[in-house]
């Protein structure tokens, strides 16, 4: 793990305006990202994690959000003052993003299979012909642990299962192989069966190309399994950040302690005698 | 320049002239004993026993002299070594079925009634015919000028049928038929053996070009050499453009007035009625809103018709003069009426509201009622208009009185709402003799009746316009036909 | 499908059965032919006699089962004002309407289209606002003031093209985009409305966080969403440009099925007036099957029925 | 024995797929719920978890099987009051909400409909239903895209339980919640279960989540039941191989629990 | 700075109701505003183009007189409150009868979509013209009987756009979750459905006024309207047609007002729409 970090957040504040009302999500956000690490932010639902993650993309509304101060840093250039087209550039390419939400993220009416041709064609390196960018979808999908590919490129997203899409949101933002890859709760809609195999897809394309990850999550235990570092938000403040180990065995914070204690257990007597 | 190419068609180089004309409409069939609009297309094609020179003379056509037998009987003699355009030789026989076949019930001819006062047709010999009549009818000679009496070919056309003869007819004019294009043209050709010469012009495509600005738009591109009825406004265009000129008819358009439901209140009392007459500023009518696209009259017969009495002046503009009248009649207060109009005669529109207007001055409260053209041609007719409604009448296929004001004035015809026995023995006394000065002395007496009774307020009668192309030499005829074989090129003169 | 289009088919039927029935009956109430088919002088009695032979008179119930009947055996009956085959006559003139629909519509369709995509895309922005006047200004221009305007320019003074008439492309140029110039507006309108609700999805955001520019995401992706209401629209203005482009064929002197009919209408020509509509409603039916069509294909979580 | 509450009876769905062959998405499942009680439903993504909620909310017609509600078949036209008897939590919850109305005017749908509630005591019967699932008051005239994930989800089950049913049918109700709203919302569920006895069937990935609020459980995989009993039963010695690589799946936290 | 936000967010609301308002007021109080009497006409002052005196009278004529030596000005002052009310009482008419058929035809698919949408293709292939004329024979002309024609030939618009949106709208899984709970048909379509497509709706509505307004002088011509002389905006544009090339202001002016009064509404519309998702 280098130290030199890829993404730095400094005082960002973000605020929506409505009817002339601004309501401040959080003001005076920093913290930083280096090179290879993932980092996982949990927190209390509506925190503000996926404020953050859709600001560093610059996909808030331009005309309902207005960033009152602060910068967002990634490998040294400033995203808040990037034009759209160079933002154009970065997003998708640089840093990939799945959404939380995966059946409103697909167009509806397309095919998973064009949706997916026309992203791995525009990111590629050199340029592909529909048929190999499909051959490439297919592999990505059968790579999230999605059977029957073949068919699944020529559904629609309301054909599919939530896990399903959400795995196929998993596939795109894969395909173009990011520096930093954005993720939000994405693999809520997934067992567990899958979602290990997807947490260790990930780590695996982290270790091949060193991609950075933020992870958005508040499942402890996927946070244990992925993360470097943790970031705990709370009503828009960082309320603790740590080493993995250190929020999982020192809590600082009265609200990460909570957090560990309401998670739901299982307790298995007998759970090392499983075959 | 011109790039578009139909412009360079005009006169030809090698001399012979090909020329467009574009009417208002597209022809509906080309049978002339079943024509249900004007005559300009097929008069070409056919030709009738009788035909007019360009002062509107009858003169001789196919039959070379007519005279009257007696009370009831015409005798015309044929023109001889005739062939219609397929071969087929003309004669007595010809005039025969021409005419037997517009008169068969049977076949709904629309036109019949022109001829309905004709009983038969004799065949004398080859080349001699006796029209019989019902009555004495003075206008014998008249009626074989129009063109349900257009002679056509007996063989051919029972031949094809009468829907065939319709679409691809013969005759023994000067042109034959070629091609219809439904909707857009009709085109002819010279016929090289016509009887009366070959005509200088060779070619004529009959374009329909409903609206009159793109009419006036196309003679002046060089597109068509010849349009018909030139709105009033386009005239100064025509006159002032280089490669075209205006060809003005005075008077040859319908005499345009306001009729009067006589038997309804208040327009039962001949005070009110004159009254009415006296409020309308008609010169200024015809100066400022027609444009001088009309002629003041109070005749309602033209001054080309048979039976022409001269001008009267008995209405000038006169609002106090009406306000008395109006007092007179028990109406000092005036009181409201509907106008109905509708657009078939030049600005009809506007011109009833400047009479609407003109009548509030004396206390006459005017509805202008707009009236879609096919309804109104059904509602007057069954005299179910308005008490007031705009009308125009005309006699330009006959030139002649009767079909100048029979229709119109004779009590129970459909387009009269007026009631006189007076008129009326006197109308019917001059339809059915053959002295022309009794005829004379009558009209003149019914028009001086009639303008005193006030059946209508007195309006003006239309002119005519023609635009025409520079390389051509013709001039519009009062009768609205257009006889391309009386053309020339400009220069030839 | 096949199932859905038999039944769609069956369905058509009744509709131009309606459409026939509610002509007959509101084309009789409008008064008869009779009058009109001879000339002024004419007497109440001839008048009579040709209704009578005609077969005006006869109880209206009679005459519409007849007319069934007739209908039912492919005959329409003449026209009464031209003599000759009804269908026939609609069937000739058919051509030079669809000659010029079809280019009035690809015209309205890809300056519309265009329009409102770039309306839509720069919204709020002076080009924005430019197209919109622009778009309003010919949609409250009459047609007519078009069509003179059109010939006064590129006919009279530049000679580019002929002013009326049928013969060939090149004097289709003119009535075409005159009967182009009012559906833009509607295209533009509904392209401009549509598209900017789908430029707020999700889906959309979706596209620009993966890198899409948001000129490609309109017009690879965001168009196909947005094309809904926009294809009905075009749809619409297809159809009443078949039977609707009167002043356009009037101005240009085009002989088209829109003055046809209104000759027919205007003339009580019963049979003709009957045979075009029975056309214009086949191809109306026709039009809103390949509308729902296309629907299906935009839209695939639309069913069929 | 105890008449179930619910009866569901070889349950299968096929989904006719425009140009490909139909798919058989669920199977010949059957179970049954008693009252007062928590069917949870695990299972491979795609299963067909969903698909059987859908049709036991009566969201999708079935294809075959039947439903029978307090001994009563379910009709394929469904009363009202089946309606209102068994609710649907949304597994996509931004999507079940419909974006032109406001947080109080969703809410305030199956409060009118089933309880005609009006004035102040429709809003009271609102505060309380934000309250219960942790969203400020101050939200109620925010429309859904103003909202988290989370704050939708919890819209979607605010809205449920707003409806009183006596089935609730939880399509993963709680994915996109932490920790500690989560817990918060499980225990409301048993709370209502305890007070009222509600039965819920309750479709989940994480299995501490099933472990903790199911009475039995419910697995399935492509279509089919894998397994299905008591929860401590299954979770504890899984007959089925699939049971197995489930529960071994569990991301675990192997660091010694403390209480914080 | 506060005052600045609220202009920058809403000048096309405050622009389009002042406009608006003026130009309701301006047609409405036609008689303060008008400089001349709409009817008074002077035959010696026909076709003056604009800015031109009077001769007959004092007084300029700003924008010009018509055929019959009108002032074109006053007419278009009169004409507003004819053709706007016209138009709007149609539009509203042809906008809630047809957009009520478009949602249920939509909504409820199968046989009442079938019925609904056949009876718009046979309402759509008998021309309104037509309609037209049959109501002048057998209704004869008047007020009521235009507004009843144009909203007769205005409503399949608007059902078949609606129906269109609709018919992806039903799918969406807020209108599954309404029919879940047993939310009324009524209630759906009101609540769930008709706020999603309310811009198309408007959409389709301003662009019908216009329409409107010039079909209803197409239609005056047909002798189904009122008086030939009453003001109003698509009869002055009819007025003007043979003068297109003499007397451009008469067809063109009233043009330009329509297409102004069109603009304004649309602004309002746009703004509204803005706030909506703002
Ligand atoms: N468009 C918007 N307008 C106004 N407020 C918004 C908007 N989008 C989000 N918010 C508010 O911002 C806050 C942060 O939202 P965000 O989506 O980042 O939460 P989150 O941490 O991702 O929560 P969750 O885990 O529930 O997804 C929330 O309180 C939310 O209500
Ligand atoms: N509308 C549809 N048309 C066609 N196939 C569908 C449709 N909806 C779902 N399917 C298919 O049915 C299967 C089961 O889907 P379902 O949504 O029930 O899965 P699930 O168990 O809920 O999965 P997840 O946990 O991922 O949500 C999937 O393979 C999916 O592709
Ligand atoms: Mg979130
Ligand atoms: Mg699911
Ligand atoms: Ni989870």
């Amino acid at each position: 793990m280098s130290e030199e970090k890829l993404l730095e957040i400094k005082d960002l504040s973000v605020a929506f305006r409505k009817n002339q009302v601004t309501t401040s999500v959080f003001s005076g956000l920093s913290f930083d990202i280096y090179q290879g690490e993932t980092v996982c932010l949990v927190g209390e639902s509506g925190s503000g994690k996926s404020v953050t993650a859709k600001a560093i993309m610059r996909l808030l509304p331009t005309d309902l959000v207005s960033y009152p101060e602060g910068e967002i840093r990634f490998n040294g250039q400033d995203l808040l003052s990037h034009s759209e087209r160079e933002m154009e550039q970065i997003r998708g390419d640089q840093i990939a993003m799945v959404f939380q939400d995966a059946l409103s993220a697909l167009n509806p009416v397309y095919t998973i299979g064009t949706q997916m041709v026309d992203l791995i064609r525009l990111h590629a390196k050199e340029k592909l012909s529909r048929r190999q960018a499909l051959a490439q979808a297919k592999k990505l999908l059968a790579q999230v642990d999605i059977r029957h590919a073949d068919e699944v490129v020529k559904q629609y997203p309301f054909q599919l299962s939530g896990g399903m899409r959400q795995r196929v949101m998993i596939a795109m933002a894969l395909s173009s192989r990011p520096r930093l890859l954005i993720a939000d709760e994405p693999t809520t809609a997934l067992d567990v069966t899958v979602q290990s195999n997807i947490l260790k897809l990930i780590r695996q394309l982290k270790e091949q190309f060193g991609m950075t990850i933020l992870f958005i999550t508040h499942d402890l235990g996927v946070v244990y399994e992925m993360a470097d570092r943790v970031l705990v938000l709370r009503q828009g403040e960082l309320v603790e950040s740590g080493t993995r180990d250190e929020i999982f065995t020192r809590p600082r914070h009265a609200y990460t302690k909570q957090l560990l204690n309401s998670m739901p257990r299982i307790y298995f007597q007998e759970q090392t005698e499983l075959p | 320049g011109c790039s578009t190419g139909t412009s360079q068609k005009g006169a030809a180089q090698d001399g012979s002239l090909e020329i467009t004309i574009a009417r208002a409409f597209d022809v509906n069939g080309l049978d002339p004993g079943f024509l249900t609009e004007n005559a300009q297309v097929v008069d070409n094609i056919f030709d009738t026993l009788v035909k007019r020179d360009e002062n509107e003379q009858l003169v001789p056509g196919l039959a070379t002299s007519w005279s009257q037998v007696d009370e009831n009987t015409w005798e015309f003699k044929l023109r001889e070594n005739v062939k219609f355009t397929n071969g087929e030789p003309f004669n007595a026989e010809a005039v025969k079925y021409s005419i037997d076949r517009v008169l068969n019930p049977d076949n709904n001819a629309p036109t019949a009634g022109y001829i309905s006062t004709i009983q038969e047709v004799q065949v004398v010999d080859d080349y001699t015919v006796h029209v019989i009549t019902k009555n004495p009818d003075p206008l014998v000679p008249t009626r074989f000028n129009r063109y349900p009496t257009e002679i056509v070919p007996p063989k051919y056309t029972e031949e094809v049928g009468q829907e065939q003869f319709a679409q691809k007819p013969v005759g023994t004019g000067p042109y034959k038929f070629v091609e219809w294009n439904k909707g857009s043209s009709v085109v002819l050709e010279v016929n090289k053996d016509y009887w009366n010469g070959e005509p200088e012009v060779k070619k004529i495509t009959f374009r329909s070009i409903p609206e009159a600005s793109t009419r006036v738009s196309a003679l002046l591109n060089g597109e068509v050499d010849l349009i018909t009825a030139v709105s009033p406004e386009d005239r100064e265009k025509i006159e002032g453009s280089s490669n075209a000129k205006l060809s003005s008819v005075e008077r040859a358009g319908n005499t345009v007035y306001v009729g009067f439901k006589t038997d309804v209140e208040p327009f039962n009392n001949p005070k009110v009625r004159q009254a009415l007459n006296y409020a309308i500023d008609t010169k200024s009518i015809v100066d400022n809103v027609l444009r001088g696209a009309a002629v003041q009259t109070e005749s309602l017969i033209g001054p080309k018709d048979f039976g022409y009495a001269g001008e009267f002046d008995t209405y000038g503009y006169d609002p106090d003069k009406a306000k008395q009248l109006l007092s007179e009649a028990g109406y000092p207060n005036g009181f409201s009426a509907t106008l109905d109009t509708v657009n078939w005669y030049i600005k009809n529109t506007d011109v009833a509201q400047v009479i609407a207007e003109q009548l509030k001055a004396i206390g006459v409260n005017i509805t202008v009622n707009n009236v879609e053209s096919s309804v109104y041609r059904t509602l007057v007719p069954s005299g179910k208009q308005n008490s007031m409604y705009v009308l125009g009448w005309s006699s330009t296929n006959t030139l002649d009185a009767d079909a100048a004001i029979y229709a119109i004035l004779h009590s129970g015809e459909s387009y009269s709402t007026y009631s006189n026995p007076e008129v009326d023995a006197k109308l019917e006394e001059a339809r059915g003799t053959t002295n022309e000065e009794r005829r004379k002395t009558l009209y003149k007496e019914i028009e001086e009746i009639v303008l005193q009774d006030a059946p209508r307020i007195f309006l003006y009668q239309e002119n005519q316009y023609y635009g025409v192309s520079k390389k051509l030499n013709w001039e519009g005829r009062i009768d609205g036909s257009i006889p391309v074989a009386t053309m020339k090129a400009a220069d030839s003169k | 499908m096949r199932q859905y289009i038999v039944k769609r088919f069956l369905q058509s039927l009744l509709a131009i059965l309606g459409a026939a029935t509610v002509v007959f009956f509101i084309i009789r109430l409008s008064g008869d032919p009779a009058r009109l088919m001879l000339p002024p002088e004419a007497s109440e009695e001839q008048v009579a006699a040709l209704r009578e032979s005609l077969g005006f008179n006869r109880p209206l119930l009679v005459q519409y089962l007849d007319y069934l009947k007739d209908m039912v055996t492919g005959n329409f009956g003449n026209s009464l004002y031209f003599k000759e085959s009804a269908l026939q006559l609609v069937l000739e003139r058919m051509p030079a309407t669809m000659d010029l629909a079809v280019s009035a519509i690809l015209i309205a369709v890809v300056i519309g289209v265009t329009a409102g995509v770039v309306s839509a895309y720069k919204k709020n922005t002076f080009i924005d606002y430019l197209i919109n006047i622009w778009i309003f200004i010919t949609q409250s221009l009459p047609v007519f003031w078009v069509g003179i305007v059109f010939i006064m320019i590129f006919a009279n003074q530049l000679h580019l093209f002929p002013t009326s008439g049928n013969n060939g492309l090149i004097s289709l140029v003119l009535p075409a985009l005159t009967l182009a110039a009012y559906p833009i507006a509607p295209i533009a309108r509904t392209m401009r409305s549509s598209l900017m609700d789908v430029l707020q999805q999700s889906y959309m955001i979706t596209n620009t966080a993966q890198g899409f520019s948001k000129r490609r995401m309109v017009l690879k992706r965001g168009l196909k969403n947005a094309l809904l209401p926009v294809v009905t629209v075009i749809s619409l203005e297809f159809g009443v440009m078949i039977a609707g482009a009167v002043v356009t064929e009037t101005i240009f002197s085009w002989p088209g099925v829109g003055q046809l009919i209104m000759q027919a209408v205007s003339n009580r020509d019963f049979p003709l007036v009957q045979a075009s509509i029975l056309i214009i409603s086949i191809l109306y039916i026709l039009i809103s099957f390949i509308t729902d069509m296309v629907y299906l294909w935009i839209d695939p979580r639309i069913k069929v029925q | 024995m105890e008449q179930a509450l619910l009866e569901v009876s070889h349950l299968s769905k096929v989904y006719k797929r425009k140009g490909g062959p139909d798919f058989s998405a669920v199977k010949e499942v059957s179970f049954s719920l008693s009252k007062g009680e928590t069917l949870g439903i695990v299972g491979e993504s795609g299963s067909g978890k969903t698909t059987v909620a859908k049709m036991v909310a009566g969201m999708l017609p079935l294809t075959s099987g039947s439903i029978v509600l307090d001994g009563q078949p379910v009709e394929s036209r469904r009363s009202k009051n089946t309606k209102q008897n068994i609710q649907y939590i949304f597994q996509d919850p931004v999507s079940s909400l419909n974006p032109r109305l406001k947080i109080k005017d969703i809410l305030a749908e199956p409060l009118k409909l089933y309880f005609k509630l009006s004035g102040e005591a429709l809003d009271n019967r609102i505060h309380k239903l934000l309250d219960d699932v942790g969203i400020p008051k101050s939200y109620q005239d925010r429309y859904p895209k103003e909202l988290s994930g989370g704050q939708c989800q919890r819209i979607g089950i605010a809205r449920a339980l707003a409806a009183e049913p006596s089935i609730m049918v939880c399509d993963e109700p709680t994915s996109a919640l932490d920790m500690t709203i989560q817990s918060q919302i499980l225990e409301l569920l048993q709370e209502l279960q305890r007070s009222r006895g509600i039965s819920y069937i309750f479709i989940a990935h994480g299995l501490e989540v099933i472990y903790t609020i199911s009475n039995r459980v419910l697995v399935m995989k492509q279509g089919e039941v894998m397994e299905t009993g008591a929860t401590t039963q299954v979770f504890h010695s899984p007959q089925h191989a699939y049971t197995q690589t489930l529960i071994q799946s569990i991301p675990k936290i192997e660091l010694p629990y403390f209480e914080y | 700075m506060k005052k600045k936000l609220v202009l920058r967010g809403n000048w096309k609301g405050i622009i389009s109701i002042g406009l608006l308002g003026i130009i309701f007021a301006v047609t409405i109080f036609a008689p303060w505003f008008a400089p001349f009497d709409p009817y008074q006409q002077s035959l010696q002052d026909i076709l003056i183009p604009p800015l031109s005196h009077y001769t007959s009278h004092p007084g300029i004529s700003l924008l010009g007189t018509d055929q019959l030596g009108r002032d074109v000005l006053s007419r278009l002052l009169y004409g507003g409150q004819l053709s706007l009310w016209m138009s709007i009482v149609s539009v509203l008419f042809a906008g809630i009868t047809g957009s009520a058929i478009g949602i249920i035809a939509g909504y409820f698919g199968g046989k009442v979509d079938a019925v609904m949408m056949r009876l718009a293709d046979i309402q759509l292939s008998i021309p309104s013209m037509l309609l037209a004329i049959v109501m002048v024979a057998v209704l004869g002309s008047g007020l009521t009987n235009i507004v009843i024609v144009l909203s007769i030939t205005g409503w399949v618009t608007f059902a078949r756009v609606v129906r269109s949106q609709v018919l992806s709208l039903k799918e969406m899984e807020f209108v599954e979750a309404a029919k879940a709970m047993g939310v009324p048909s009524l209630i759906i379509m009101w609540r769930h459905i008709l706020p999603n497509i309310w811009f198309t709706i408007l959409t389709q509505a301003s662009l019908q006024m216009s329409r409107m307004i010039l079909l209803a002088a197409s239609l005056s011509f047909l002798g189904l309207g009122v008086d030939v002389s009453t003001p109003t905006w698509g009869g002055m544009i009819n007025d003007g047609k043979n003068y297109i090339s003499s007397a451009w202001w008469l067809s063109t002016i009233p043009g330009l007002v329509i297409a102004f009064v069109i603009l304004t509404i649309n602004l309002f519309s746009d703004w509204l729409r803005e706030k909506s998702e703002g």
